[in-house]
């Protein structure tokens, strides 16, 4: 089957900085993302849960873009605006995609 | 002092607080025992609509009076103040950044619905009646105090991060929305909608808050085996346990200045004691992300919760008891 | 008319339409409030699994009556027919493509288990008697619209996508299960078995309405908001407003020639005014993929239900009213 | 006999066999009905919650006795002990290996908690009291049945997996922590405290029941069309009934022995009888990681939960007023 | 570690496709694969969110198979007869895994 | 925008593991990761849900760790342990990342 080049980019930020990020990344033009939730974790602030939490302020999501390479760059600078102060980690790994004409 | 402690120990062995401590013993104990999140985030669905819906449905009966508008601005201008008491307390007491104490007293000035609503429960449990618009008050006092937080670090010279759109997001957040709706429907709908519903929001409401402490418990002492690894200062400790009997003390003072009856003393003591954990906080990680959030949180939800659950209402409620002569 | 007015407002002020208008508020306004999708979901379950029970004690104190058979044929006939119907009016007034109008047309032939519901209470609350089977008749009325839909395009030439395990899949919808098996529970165990769990599920059962409300309200909301940015034309917006007033009348005819009671006339009104938004999109989805789910969701959920919701009900119980002389 | 058998249709009709039926019937047609995860656990712990207050009520009313040790102490023998029984039946009636063996017999060593609860619910159906501490019963046998099933294996020369802090987790699991921790709830605030909250863990109680038996038999209906897919024996599935039979005649002495009440009795033969399907499948996981979990959770939620809900249990209650002359 | 190359596909797709997907997979012999739920998301068809909703219609998962090379043209043919007409975005990545005997 | 390489780790486990291997990720100095919950899924033991379920016997959960390549080694060996026994697929994959400093 017939492939296309593409990254993945998965950037993992407070659930609260949601909102920010994908209208920062609708302002740049990337129009595709999905969202999964995150339950639980680990870092440099220490492990948490989300279990039995009410409040917004714990907890995080991860944003999983499917971008073609000569976009990423906009991606990445439209992100990092949002990213940079806050907790977040941001990776980007090659696939393939099928259609490429949706990306 | 005989009564308070004889209310004090009627309330430590009530079923809510000790709902709480069950919670509260089991993540201490590192027991596996977990509330799943989309049920408490439904329990606190459910306690905002019920106790909205109830001080709506107060006031339809009893009519607002004028000081309705007093004790609302009473309620501003508190929750404005009270972060600079803490923010002074906190320089006092501990030596956190200056954007750890702006970010604490935020919290501080703001409110907790938890408390207020177990507050209101006791209040009822003792037959003594309080002014249903202190629902409103409720309300009014969640976001002020997150523009003196901000205030407190730029004054200092440093800058909150991308504000844009925060004071609609603090404004429209979603527990202020949900009280303040359910409070215009309890309103609205008078006693006679309320029988409509009243199996559902009153009947059930103690046990509901019962497994939502036992919750809370939970989270709280999750946060606080992490404190414990963290090392929150003993300074710090105490603050959270003097700063709600400072904000009471205000929050007395207003109350009485307003002519509140001694159930509303009551409970704008409570307000002015307690600190939020849920419209703050997620202000905070907008606004100050480097703030450590461990420190609020460990603060607000374990310290001082659990002491105006289990000390503070009980002393809040004789001391307004005493002072109005109710 | 002026009764209806005075109902529709008594209506609009109860507690579970103004818990959906503080939901759309919430969403138009952008608050962050939100349910957690396992508590709306088990909201639905909770919700169907009551409505269905009483309804089937109801049968099991009243009886079925030959007149069950009649309904519930009457109901397929008008889930077939509706979409018809909606196809004719759908081509007159929007320029939607073929496939958009059958998709639309499949959810008015169905029916909306909350709208059925809301005016089930509305009766109850009036003291209107209806017929306990009315339940079987909604879910009978789910299924059928859905093959009118794919016949409509199939006759225009258009082939749905991979069907196989389509009509088992509809048939055996959770939705429908739940409500019959609920119904089933209702005639076996009787007001015996109803005495057992009336506390769970006739007390509360408003208060929860309340909260699912408010629910759909704000999801309706979001439709809304979204559907604002891609343009719904006011042609559709017209459709989802007068289409429900077609199906209530044809539903009127059906009620009447099956001699149901005045309350039973009602529901039968409410059914075929009503559009699915369950079970009927999620078919579409899997049959008709090309078809733009944001088109039927939004007529069917944030115009007809809406509609329905405020003025349908009040309307429709007081046509049935002067027309049975009820 | 004939009362027995007029016991178990009663029972066989009751709303919350139904929707266990309705559950499993809709699972077996392979309906898409099912119940977030979020609310099926909410509702195991409402369940555990209410149980556990109930019962820490009644002791708190009837006081403990010297029966509690005595009954405490013979439900941990049962839960040694039993394991050994089901060890030896298992060899006679299948080929499982001697792992499987080991990991099935855990599960009837210790209870099945909503069995316990449904129990009670037919019990107080008919007036029969019971002991409140058969909660505290309950909770003592979860674990027990954990350490013969390793013995079982390691006697065989088998090396459970890492159990570094299995111990712990077993016994701070979070059913045996609010069950306990609950019951002493119940025991500390008494009559007192119930009446605050028993409209929400007394009223509702069987409907919750129903919804939860509702997902229990989807659960069970999933594992019992896997199972049947992977081929388990006839061997197998007699044992899922004959074993409680043989628990519960265990019980039915111990319980005598004890000289509870004719209600006890029949809580200790349900206790007996039934096989865990939360704590012990988690621990077997951890220990057992070679066994084939398909069969331990088919043999307890597939075969012996329903037959204790729909045959046991009002087998047990009969026998247990004949054998005691209650 | 001793580690053997793999692909790992990711497919996202409207949760009522899920069943639908995955018999198709498993007639195609592919026996492995997790299913991720995705809260939220934006495409062509503008933005959606999980939250509050009841309907099956609305919502998506990811399907993800870990495969080896050789087996995934039959897999991507499977997924394609079912993703084609619909909404879904299918990736294809290399990665190692551990226990190669199990893929 | 500067890149770094390093290695995506995801770890799909049992939900009962959980703790017992990020414990063991800890003890090896891996302190930061991320959990995704598993909703559903198949393998040699079959298929199987999380609907409806209220043990913790059932279900799984992702463990994703963004891993320097030269700490590879350390984080597989403290997984492999957990993992060997139990029910588990171990994969690894190459990103780049931005903040390296953080990994
Ligand atoms: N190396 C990592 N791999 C995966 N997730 C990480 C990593 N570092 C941090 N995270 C996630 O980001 C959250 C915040 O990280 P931190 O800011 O380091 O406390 C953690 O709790 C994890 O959920
Ligand atoms: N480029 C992308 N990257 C990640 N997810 C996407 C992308 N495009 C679409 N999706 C997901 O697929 C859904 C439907 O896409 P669409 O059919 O374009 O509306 C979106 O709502 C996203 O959840
Ligand atoms: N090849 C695979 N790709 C993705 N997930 C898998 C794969 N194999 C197994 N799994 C996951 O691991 C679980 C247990 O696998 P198993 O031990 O083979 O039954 C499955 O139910 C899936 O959730
Ligand atoms: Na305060
Ligand atoms: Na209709
Ligand atoms: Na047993």
């Amino acid at each position: 089957m017939q492939t296309h080049k593409a990254k993945r980019v998965v950037i993992t930020i407070e659930a609260i900085m949601q909102k920010r990020l994908t209208d920062a990344l609708e302002s740049a033009g990337v129009t595709g993302y999905s969202i999964l939730d995150v339950i639980g974790g680990s870092g440099r602030s220490g492990p948490w849960t989300s279990e039995g939490q009410i409040s917004r302020a714990s907890g995080m999501v991860q944003v999983i873009c499917i971008i073609r390479e000569e976009r990423l760059d906009t991606l990445m600078e439209a992100a990092f605006d949002v990213v940079e102060k806050h907790i977040g980690v941001v990776t980007i790994g090659d696939v393939e995609v099928v259609r490429a004409e949706r990306f | 002092m005989n009564e308070i402690l004889a209310l004090a120990a009627d309330n430590l062995l009530s079923p809510i607080i000790l709902s709480f401590a069950l919670g509260l013993g089991a993540a201490l104990a590192r027991s596996d025992l977990s509330v799943p999140e989309a049920a408490a985030k439904a329990m606190s669905i459910y306690l905002l609509f019920a106790i909205g819906v109830k001080g709506g449905v107060s006031v339809s009966e009893h009519g607002l009076g004028p000081d309705l508008i007093a004790a609302i601005g009473a309620g501003i201008v508190l929750s404005f103040g009270l972060p600079f008491v803490a923010f002074g307390l906190l320089s006092v007491l501990t030596g956190l950044s200056r954007i750890d104490r702006a970010a604490v007293a935020g919290h501080y000035g703001s409110i907790s619905i938890v408390t207020f609503v177990a507050a209101s429960t006791v209040l009822e449990g003792q037959g003594i009646f309080a002014e249903g618009y202190m629902v409103a008050v409720a309300a009014a006092m969640e976001a002020p105090a997150i523009l003196s937080a901000l205030w407190l670090v730029s004054r200092g010279g440093g800058r909150p991060a991308g504000n844009d759109g925060l004071m609609r997001e603090i404004l429209l957040n979603g527990s202020i929305v949900l009280l303040v709706g359910s409070f215009a429907i309890g309103v609205i709908t008078g006693t006679e909608g309320l029988a409509q519903i009243d199996s559902f929001i009153v009947a059930p409401f103690q046990g509901v808050l019962c497994l939502f402490l036992l919750d809370m418990g939970l989270v709280a002492g999750r946060g606080l085996r992490q404190a414990r690894a963290s090392g929150l200062g003993k300074g710090a400790i105490l603050f959270g346990m003097a700063m709600p009997l400072a904000g009471a003390s205000l929050g007395l003072l207003a109350g009485l200045l307003c002519g509140l009856t001694p159930g509303g003393v009551a409970l704008m003591m409570v307000l002015s004691a307690s600190a939020s954990y849920i419209a703050v906080p997620a202000a905070m990680r907008v606004a100050l992300p480097e703030a450590n959030p461990s420190v609020y949180l460990t603060l607000s939800l374990g310290v001082t919760f659990p002491f105006n659950l289990t000390l503070g209402i009980p002393l809040y409620v004789a001391v307004s008891q005493a002072m109005t002569g109710g």
